[in-house]
């Protein structure tokens, strides 16, 4: 157990911090306009080069590809080092934790030339078309169909709806899961695709949020024509590409952002609270600070148990599993908290309230989201306890159904 | 002993659901939720006064329905099943209960039967900021009969013809009465809140005229007393919301596939919806011990009021967060209901103070029965 | 909703109140040896029949087996003045509780005239042997077997084992679940039996339990011959006849005992906390209390609320059910924060310890063990999830299948 | 960084597990539990000294091995596993900690080998009776050199050969030694424990002789040196004996039939044992950064020993109590081994002092750090 660096990451890290010190953009990140999406945009796509260019985007992949062919340890340095500017872009996380790394495992050496590159550079950025309406927890329930177009020319015509995809509007390239074999078990009659987001027929409309915001959209495919060269892995196998995509997701998401046991105390460092002493004193909130931080933190720390583990070479072990499910609980139980100890305040929302609590507002909606995003708390427990501990599957009454035969409710 | 609805109870919660199931479509509450310039439904206020709502417990010689608190709860209940979006709980649990303890007669007659008549509007000024409320540090003042202060937040506080507002003067913490529509020197501010369905607003005093609720210097205890009174009619507008919860979870969990099985056939959601059902059961019974408290007279109040809020709140809470896993994605979708109920609930959870302050209330209530 | 008595309730309460007042045992409670048994069930005995012949015994059963005919709220109210005494024995509650109302349900005029008498004024006592080694949460998977003796008499032959039966080594008689066909599904093929506790085959076994203590019983059958008189219902009825006792138990187990939020509160005065302050000023100990509060006075009221239907004599609802799984994870949680309040001390047990702790540890295990008995916390969510909110039940593998051929693992 | 075992530590956590399956099977916990006057194993003990266990982190010069803490780490979780049932805890991880800390030369030299050698058996001793210790209010007292006072429950107290003993003097509290074998005016009554299968004891101190160790004063500041660090090697067994009972609740679940199918088949069961996984690898990821904070100096430790005690604790106790509830009314009895981890995880959890303790440390560490 070192939490030190080694010589070499203690080389790097210099390297890192010397290289941030010199280039890092010069805006008061705090200032920012969130919400101007394009202009948001256009700064993180010249950041993203910029890294590029310097070898620290993508530390941890291949040089083949780009990236820097360094191990995940270097990478969460430089993430340690990076994040002391407090720079944080929403754009790249999906194509370059999850998409990037699946066309990389199931691509051709031509697919991967033509895409790799630009999106580590941020240039192109891609979204995961995966959720429907009808198959959300049961993400295999895919019936966006896609279908050989009757030319003769091998191409498919995509119909059908994905839900829940971030970014859709501002990327430009996808990674679809689509039906294209209905009359075989579920997990057998898909396959996967790459499209080009501004193909015709593709219509994407923002989600309307029980937060208020609209972070997700809805994705349409009316007849979109894609090209068989464009399919990732063969026919009937998009199941395990699939796989490939959502174990990293598993990897990425999970970590509960915005006020935590951090920010929650510095609340109650200046919230009266019982008698009119800081509500910090009271000791409820206090044991229950204690508990979160143990949570949060332990999921830190088993991140870089995860990361030892790569950087080792090894298959990361099953802890890290657990990241999401106790983050979103711990996202919604913290704003929950915060919200209470702000007494009859904590109904304030918008600007008479102030920009904290607005942040506690925020996670304790996105708290619930976060709970379902991803695999909900229930199909992550199911997850852990076949896939870690080997219990038997629930009981399969889809198992060897021909899909359209499987009961689906209305 | 009788710990249930009379039978005339009963039915009169089966009229008035029936009424509100017209009355208060899910579209009603809505309708407030997407306007910003709707800070209520008038016309569902305006059918609920021409119920008599409004006036169910105040005496028949000022204009009302004279009927007991069992009569309120079991409308309260409903209302809270449909979200109501009219400012309901600020007139009649809080304003008329504070009238109807502590007015004098000239009081009473004055603003009693304008409640009844869906009139006055009344709303409760007593917060000024973050954290605890702490009527030691309240720094809004009556002088000369003037108040000078500012409140936020105040629920309903931008669409009340009266407020009651605790103030500091002389004599210590008291609570006044002002008229909202006709006194000079109010400014009110509508506020954004987490359930844009019940409005709010911060209200600044500027020697706006006032009158004394009450024996002078009393505020505390006064407002103890309209706390725990409103607490208990609050524990039923929760129960009513966490069992629309768990309703609604039900039927989405029949009817929501997964795997080739409705969602209500996995344990995980089965036992889910039982926890949900054990809470709201628990909620059940101390609103009802509550209704009986406050009819009951004053020595049970504290401990019962303290007991049922903090059942509904816990209740209503995880009804709420519980039904919005149930249905997954969609539930998190504006479209779908399940973050009006997940609003409303916080409302409710804060709007008379949060769960530490009345667990706390509990705990010196038992620690007062206990004594070795 | 009233709380008062009415008139009626007002008067039977003072005429209780003045019996009582002339006839409760003058023992000093609290210093009765509790582990004397034959002492505490003479005691007992002698107190159920002097309630016997002044109709305080069953107040609510019928007048016709001895009962006083009255509405539950009578008897809740008699137990309220009973309670004031300290009073309370633990023999007759199975017999009085669960038996006897099967058999008053099932039985012929006959057998309810033998038995019924003689069980309400504490001469016979009664146990319930439901339970098995391999049949626990199944309750209908018993294995016990009788078949009919091959002497042509109609007589039955019983062997198998039972466990986990209260009071088995005091009881005169006891509710037998027999299996009689193991050829048809499993809950078609039970009988249900009486039978006198001293026939001849019957052994009981204490059993060790994990808290050290041996309140229940293991009971072993070895060619144990019953009379076909002594059936309750019709052969392969049985698990209907259990039903009755099963709703009954649910009603009369549950109430968890022992110290409470109130011992705790008196604990945690006398307890230093703190910076040497009483433990019950830490505010984190006080919102547990107030939630356990809630939690136990809440299944009280409930219970008060099955007492109101049952007086206007509607059946009771649903919320019965609910008792169990609160009190008996609430005994567990409620005994392990005393514990963690003494700090240190916490494990300190025995005669060093004192009486009021050692309640507490009693209570530590015992929670763990009500958790399970009468329906584990899962089997009762299942109940609430099934019975009350009508969803599905769990997908059954050993529905139509005959008993011996359902999988049972070792 | 590298957040895990070494492979040589790796190496040595499976030999200490194949030892310990061979020379403390279940077997030889029981007999300690079932017989009164057998307050631990000591053939048990003695193989465990010559595996050098005892002497594991004491350097070689003085009779030890001289490896690192994280070697005691392993060895400790593989202690906690089997619920070994032998003064481990006392001797190793609080008193030759203590006197490795805090000990002069001529007191190292005449301790740490007897303990390598297994010849030495610690305790601490610093409760005085119910509730959190409160080192102002502690009653012994030293004068002349001298003890005077009684300590209770102190855990292996009845077998051990020295005793730290906390106690005041003029200069304040401090701690000191005391050799219970041979100092007269030392009074010994054995008392029960939640958990039998380690013993434990009433020390009376009746003038008996000790020896100061470390600074005078300076007690309070050496106890929580001394419960950091044993809170770090208490969570390693914490977190074995936590693994255990859900290979053990696995197990058994994967064998045992209720309506015709494994009980490990059924979401309440599944998801049950996923949250016992959950908590343990938190409790994981807390102890190895408890263990790196052991050797890796002073300012971390207090706060990584506080979160990994209190993840230890919460782990233990939740796999516990759950894996006997998976057991059903088998895991209640005697036979099953279900009851000795929860017995043990009492143990654990409360002889260093109970949660609320470490979540106050954790709190007041944090409040330090995160200063405006």
């Amino acid at each position: 157990m070192d939490f030190n660096d080694s010589p070499e990451e203690a080389e790097f890290r210099a390297r890192a911090r010397a290289w941030l010190a010199a280039n890092a953009p010069e805006v008061n990140w705090a200032q920012l306009d969130q919400s101007d999406e394009p202009a948001m945009k256009a700064a993180g796509q010249a950041w993203q080069a910029r890294k590029a260019d310097a070898g620290f985007a993508c530390i941890s992949w291949p040089r083949e590809w780009g990236g820097g062919g360094e191990s995940p340890v270097m990478q969460a340095i430089f993430d340690e080092e990076e994040g002391a500017y407090g720079i944080a872009f929403r754009f790249f996380g999906i194509g370059l934790g999850m998409c990037l790394p699946t066309l990389m495992a199931v691509g051709d050496a031509q697919t991967c030339k033509r895409f790799v590159g630009p999106a580590l550079r941020g240039d192109e950025i891609w979204c995961q078309l995966f959720s429907e309406p009808g198959a959300g927890s049961d993400v295999a329930a895919s019936r966006t169909r896609a279908v050989r177009a009757n030319d003769g020319s091998g191409d498919w015509i995509v119909n059908g709806q994905k839900v829940w995809t971030s970014g859709a509007h501002y990327s430009d390239y996808g990674l679809l899961l689509a039906r294209t074999d209905p009359d075989v078990p579920k997990h057998k009659g898909l396959t996967m695709f790459w499209l080009d987001m501004r193909s015709p027929g593709i219509e994407v409309r923002p989600i309307h949020q029980a937060s208020g915001d609209s972070e997700f959209n809805e994705v349409f495919f009316a007849d979109v024509r894609i090209r068989d060269c464009q399919r990732l892995g063969e026919i009937g196998e998009g199941w395990k590409v699939a796989l490939i995509t959502l174990m990293n997701e598993r990897l990425a998401v999970g970590m509960g952002s915005g006020p935590g046991w951090r920010e929650l105390l510095a609340l109650a460092r200046e919230l009266p609270g019982a008698d009119g002493r800081p509500a910090v004193e009271d000791q409820a909130l206090r044991e229950k600070l204690a508990d979160w931080y143990v949570g949060a933190e332990g999921i830190r720390l088993t991140r870089l148990r995860v990361m030892t583990a790569l950087s080792r070479g090894q298959a990361p072990g099953p802890e890290a599993s657990i990241g999401k499910i106790v983050s979103a609980r711990q996202m919604q139980d913290v704003a929950t908290e915060a919200l209470d100890r702000l007494d009859q305040f904590g109904i304030v929302a918008g600007e008479a309230g102030g920009a904290d609590i607005a942040a506690f507002d925020y996670n304790f909606f996105f708290g619930g989201a976060l709970r379902i995003a991803g695999g909900s708390d229930e199909i992550l427990k199911n997850i852990i306890a076949e896939r870690v501990l080997g219990l038997p599957a629930d009981i399969r009454v889809d198992r060897d159904v021909a899909f359209k035969d499987i009961p689906r409710g209305r | 002993m009788n710990f249930d609805f009379s039978d005339d109870q009963k039915f009169l919660k089966r009229e008035a659901r029936k009424f509100l199931e017209a009355a208060c479509p899910i579209a009603t509450t809505r309708s407030v939720l997407d306007s910003r310039d709707k800070p209520f439904d008038e016309p569902l206020w305006r059918k609920v006064v021409e119920m008599g709502w409004t006036g169910t417990v105040i005496p028949e010689k000022w204009g009302g329905s004279g009927l007991g608190h069992t009569d309120l709860c079991a409308i309260a209940e409903e209302l809270g099943r449909v979200i109501a979006p009219i400012p309901f709980a600020s007139t009649v649990y809080v304003f008329a209960e504070a009238i109807l303890a502590f007015g004098e007669d000239r009081q009473c007659e004055r603003l009693l039967p304008a409640i009844a008549a869906g009139e006055a509007i009344g709303c409760l000024a007593v917060g000024e900021g973050r954290g605890r409320l702490a009527c030691d540090a309240m720094t809004t003042r009556v002088e000369d009969e003037r108040l000078h202060g500012a409140k936020i937040p105040v629920t309903d506080g931008d669409i009340a013809t009266h407020a009651i507002v605790a103030a500091r003067d002389d004599a210590g913490l008291g609570l006044f009465v002002v008229d909202l529509a006709t006194a000079e020197g109010v400014r009110r501010e509508p506020i954004e809140s987490l359930d844009p369905t019940r409005s709010a607003a911060r209200i600044v005093f500027e020697g706006a005229e006032c009158e004394r609720l009450g024996a002078a210097g009393e505020g505390k205890a006064q407002l103890d007393t309209v706390m725990n009174r409103a607490a208990v009619l609050f524990a039923f507008e929760q129960l009513g919301g966490a069992d629309r919860c768990l309703e609604t979870a039900r039927e989405y969990a029949l009817e929501r596939y997964a795997f080739g099985r409705v969602i209500a056939s996995y344990q995980a959601i089965k036992h889910k919806l039982a926890d949900i059902y054990v809470k709201n059961e628990l909620a059940r019974s101390h609103a009802y011990y509550g209704a009986w408290a406050l009819g009951a007279g004053e020595s049970n109040l504290p401990l019962a009021a303290a007991a049922a809020r903090v059942a509904g709140i816990q209740s209503y809470d995880f009804a709420a967060k519980e039904n919005l896993q149930t249905h997954g994605g969609i539930g998190f979708t504006w479209e779908v209901d399940c973050h009006l109920h997940l609003r409303r609930s916080r409302q409710l959870a804060l709007a008379l103070g949060g769960i530490s302050n009345w667990r706390e209330q509990l705990v010196q209530e038992l620690e007062a029965r206990n004594q070795h």
